[in-house]
């Protein structure tokens, strides 16, 4: 695969891979320690899958991912301040603490959701497609979802809708080898994901998950596509998620097999790092990103420990668009 | 003012707030060819883009008004038959209903899902729901029940215009009632206001939906027998306005809650739930519900039918209320 | 396609063809006169797709099927008398008058329910192919479906798992051009519904759906496939619905085009006719079929109109096991 | 008798019921790993094939759990937490609540679906529902919502062996306590019986899943008060042992309805209005709820956690009903 893009994009893909790894990293460290509460989904393993997708849309398209939800802002370009702040439940958190680590949905970059309802971004994605449209705006709308999302029917809806509209949508499985502890095979029907997009009359994709430029490549083509106005593309990247389905949880539900190694000798970003070296960029630019980020992390961290968390009036904002009253009950003990 | 039907009102109250805002635009099964009557013309005055026949996949199409919402359309959405709520309840529950609270305010959604109570006609059990308790369980949700064409235009109107998400359920007893409505093109009814069909002083009886039209007559007969009976109409479910059924009861010490949807954890539940734990100083007997009874709806109409709340049924528990006498039964 | 199946074989389907044809022309007259309560969903134009499905299923093979409920059951070798007493809304109704025209589904012929919330069917037919394979049984569960359906998350989700668990399933789709006034390809994306198999890794078989014994052909195979313990099969009936999506409604819905009266010129019962007299068998044997058929349809209708109509305790029975109490209140006006 | 937790009554239920019948199987995403510990060892002691993962398929499992029971099976559904329910809203509401009635009594639906209550830490609107009360509005599902380890099994033994569906609603805040359970093997709580958790004569709490434990705490503190709790628990919510509470309000004259779901449409309003409506004569003050008010539940702990229903509210509730004083508050 030839690399792709100009030099400026490609440090860009590698800044943002290091980004979402580095500040997955410390939000692993910090809920270990009790600072986040919940569950934490990590995508360490997966970067060049959001990152390749992201970087083929425009800042104005418009995206839908999932309970995962760390990695695909940030590949849209989300500041890390606001997405750690909502990690700790702080009132500056991008969704004021009220969404947590399933739901670091920034709508600024174009986001319509993190959603952790299995496959529920499906129709959605479509809508925002079907809402640009209608509107005479060449957005798109891409929509990530799991392997194991695959078999839920909102997917199959989602993905029917959009082809039956030719909408500019694109479906992007981040097929990671399993839906928890349940290895893809033994939860999805068929050989590939992408084999599913045959019965709707659309392109089917697979392109290797942890080869950035390919992933832009792949999708770019399906963006062109939708913004031809010839409907949506369904692709799905072979990736692989390193951590458990959630971290610090006791035990690891992963069935590991024998091919673990292998997908960890295929780094995403180890392996960009290479070929961009290759291509004469100078391992020391690298480093001062890698610092970089390094200390954008800690600055989200910094301002998310200081960080007020929320008042308690906010449980009862944004349920409607007029703040609801507190019953006098409720607030006598908040 | 006009004389004109629910569907009418229905039909008007899409196609004026279509004609105002090129943002609305209504999508549904086979909803071109204009099964029910409400869509009379659409496709030839506002284009096939803003009237969309949709695949059967309710919880695709419903979502994804849902997205349209969030990128700034305004949906309406015909679900036709409430049953077919159920395959979409996870878009309406866990997307509609929630994502502007997930999101901290972030997402807009601005849609409107109609759909019919289809009760009373034979079509048996999966096509009979009255779902809408269901929903007021589900935080998020605005939800209108109007009963007569002139609150079904006011509230649709004001459902379409609303920022918030609202579901307008429809009872398939009143389509071709007729009613005076408002020509005014800016005739809206707030959501949350409810109103006083008929002032009475004996026994207040709180109705919903087509259970309003049923509630009017027994208290038109209530009359005869010397029982003064207010009806009111809370049309709108979510929000409740609890302030205009409390004032009645507070007014008559006595309350029956009259729905025609199944009684356990139903809206007249709710209702029952409300007066007796905020007007109980003023209640003199104890607070009735006549409802559909806790199984499902038949297709024989010799045994449907009479499921339903019904004029007779209201007038027993009001007599029973005041402490009047039943009437003798007639001899055969 | 080559004739299978010995004569006697043949002679039922066509028997089977006749009967629902019959039965389904008196029940429209009936209806219209206002006999029938709710609506009417007529099958004909359809036969051969029913008929030839169930002629390939055993009697202890399960069954699942649809609102447009009257052909399933008398393809699968019902008998007619407490169908028509069903429209009728009576006791002697194979629901005892609590489905109606949309669930003439009798159990006794292995039928599990037509069910007339669209796609609803998919996952049950998974299920009882499990409930089967589980209790060592080699029955197989065949579901019916409409073009339409197929959109539903549903149908997606019942294949998925049939396919993922290789159950005995098999998934037939009826393609009769419409989903009430919506054309095939207003809400069913991809060329055909049997391309979806494809994504799930089963065969997906397209076959002419007025050919009695073509439909036979096909599922026999997959039935043959199944009890076998090679999972299911998805196929597709092109087939073609005559009357409008329901009877007797004051004006037809559906978009009839030029290929109408093609549909109308292959008439599976005429078509079958034709065969089998070239086939020798006489006319005149055919002909008394023809009024065997008339007497069990008018027997049948006899039947239902001198029946009873439920007591009012019926409707409070099969909610559960155990009958519910009727309220007083309920009771007193019943 | 031993004391094991309500995850091990779970366990020892399904592990039992499985042991008896060999109709009995069970269903799940993940179910193999046994995330909560609810299957432990099941693989090993029943095979892949009674013991099976699913595909994310809620509509699709749940469903065929319906088809399954139809043709002989008794399926055991865990579909992990009560949010995922939504999905498969369709196949619960339309299919397995109906097809007996339907087929007139032809189709047969021993199953049960599983599902946790999975609030209060901080999982946010999307995992935090509990939704029993929709699906009390459904007629042909029977429904129990255990509070302890004792009440778990036996009643999870029963709904195995029951013959119509029943879903059980299983209180994450309970999962790790523990209570006395009997050895028995046959040890069975019949369904639709509810029971007196604690005796008492100024005011009747009557408390559904984790909330019953909260009102015995709250009953204990207000006995240092001088006020008498009796606190009951329906165990069952379809069918409801109206009587058990009826019973206890009769002869207290005072309800408080606590449940940790969302007010409107709750469990705590059938109560409340079945109370209204039964025991009217007996009552001397209002009938009170005490449950999550109809907000969403948010990520935040800090403003989660006081959304439930407390020890605290359900003490300043029966003050209020005896008219006795608040406490004075402590200077800070
Ligand atoms: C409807 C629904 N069912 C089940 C779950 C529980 N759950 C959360 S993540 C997950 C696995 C998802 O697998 P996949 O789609 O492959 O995404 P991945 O976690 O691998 O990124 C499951 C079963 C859920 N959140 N929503
Ligand atoms: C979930 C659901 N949505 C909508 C309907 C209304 N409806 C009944 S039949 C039908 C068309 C079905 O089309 P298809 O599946 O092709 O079956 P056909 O009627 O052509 O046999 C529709 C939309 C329904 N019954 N259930
Ligand atoms: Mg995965
Ligand atoms: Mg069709």
């Amino acid at each position: 695969m030839t690399a792709i893009g100009d030099n400026d994009r490609r440090i860009e893909k590698y800044r943002r891979m290091q980004r979402i790894r580095q500040f997955e990293t410390r939000a692993e460290t910090i809920h270990a320690a009790g600072e986040i509460p919940g569950a934490l989904h990590t995508y360490a393993g997966m970067e060049a899958s959001g990152v390749g997708a992201c970087m083929a849309l425009r800042d104005d398209d418009y995206m839908v991912g999932t309970h995962r939800s760390h990695g695909h802002p940030i590949a849209k370009g989300a500041k890390l301040r606001s997405l750690m702040a909502e990690l700790l439940g702080k009132v500056t958190g991008i969704c004021k603490g009220k969404g947590g680590s399933m739901h670091l949905s920034d709508f600024s970059m174009g986001s319509l959701g993190e959603t952790s309802i299995v496959g529920s971004g499906g129709p959605v994605t479509a809508g925002a497609a079907l809402g640009a449209k209608l509107q005479g705006l060449d957005r798109v709308a891409l929509c990530f979802f799991g392997d194991g999302a695959s078999s839920e029917g909102a997917i199959h809806e989602g993905m029917n809708l959009a082809a039956v509209w030719k909408l500019p949508a694109i479906f992007v499985c981040e097929n990671n080898r399993f839906g928890m502890s349940t290895p893809t095979a033994a939860g999805v029907a068929g050989a590939h994901v992408a084999d599913r997009a045959h019965g709707y009359g659309i392109p089917g994709i697979i392109v290797d998950g942890q080869d950035v430029d390919a992933v832009e490549a792949a999708v770019r083509e399906a963006v062109d596509r939708a913004r031809a106005g010839k409907g949506p593309t369904l692709i799905e990247t072979k990736t692989y998620r390193y951590a458990d389905h959630a971290v610090n949880m006791g035990r690891d539900l992963t069935p590991r097999g024998p091919e673990h190694d292998e997908w960890l000798a295929r780094d995403p970003i180890v392996l960009y790092r290479a070929r961009l070296v290759e291509d004469g960029v100078s391992g020391a630019d690298l480093d001062a990103i890698d610092v970089q980020v390094a200390e954008e992390v800690a600055d989200a961290l910094n301002f998310a420990r200081e960080s007020a968390y929320p008042a308690f009036e906010e449980a009862f904002d944004h349920v409607f668009v007029d703040r609801l009253p507190i019953p006098d009950d409720v607030r006598a003990h908040a | 003012m006009a004389k004109i039907t629910y569907l009418e009102a229905i039909y008007q109250a899409q196609a004026e707030e279509m004609e105002r805002d090129s943002k609305v635009f209504i999508m549904g099964e086979d909803i071109r060819c204009n099964v029910f009557g409400t869509t009379t013309g659409f496709v030839e005055r506002f284009g096939e883009e803003r009237v969309r026949d949709t695949p059967i996949s309710e919880n695709g199409f419903i979502g994804a008004a849902g997205g349209a919402a969030m990128v700034g359309m305004r949906p309406i959405v015909d679900a036709t038959i409430s049953s077919f709520l159920f395959p979409a309840m996870d878009q309406i529950c866990s997307i509609i209903a929630k994502s502007r609270y997930i999101y901290g305010g972030q997402a807009q959604l601005p849609l409107v899902i109609r759909s019919c109570l289809f009760y009373g006609n034979s079509n048996a059990a999966q096509h009979s729901d009255r779902p809408y308790s269901m929903f007021m369980n589900m935080p998020g949700l605005k939800i209108i029940a109007p009963s007569n064409a002139h609150d079904m235009k006011g509230l649709l109107k004001a459902a379409i215009r609303d920022n918030d998400p609202v579901m307008s359920f429809e009872d398939s007893t009143c389509w071709m009632v007729k009613s005076e409505v408002p020509d005014d093109l800016d005739f809206v009814i707030p959501l949350g206001k409810g109103e006083v069909k008929r002032e009475g002083t004996d026994v207040t009886v709180v109705a919903i939906a087509g259970a309003v039209n049923i509630a009017l007559k027994a208290a038109e007969k209530l009359k005869a027998e010397g029982i003064s009976v207010e009806v009111v109409d809370p049309r709108t479910l979510v929000p409740l306005d609890r302030d205009i059924i409390l004032r009645s009861v507070r007014k008559t010490g006595r309350a029956i809650c009259v729905d025609p949807a199944h009684k356990t954890c139903s809206a007249a539940s709710e209702i029952a739930a409300t007066i007796a734990e905020e007007a109980f100083e003023a209640l003199r007997a104890p607070v009735v519900r006549v409802t559909t009874p806790d199984t499902h709806l038949p297709f024989s109409p010799h045994i449907e039918k009479p499921l339903y709340p019904s004029i007779e049924r209201i007038m027993d528990a009001a007599r029973r209320l005041v402490g009047a006498p039943a009437p003798q039964p007639q001899p055969a």
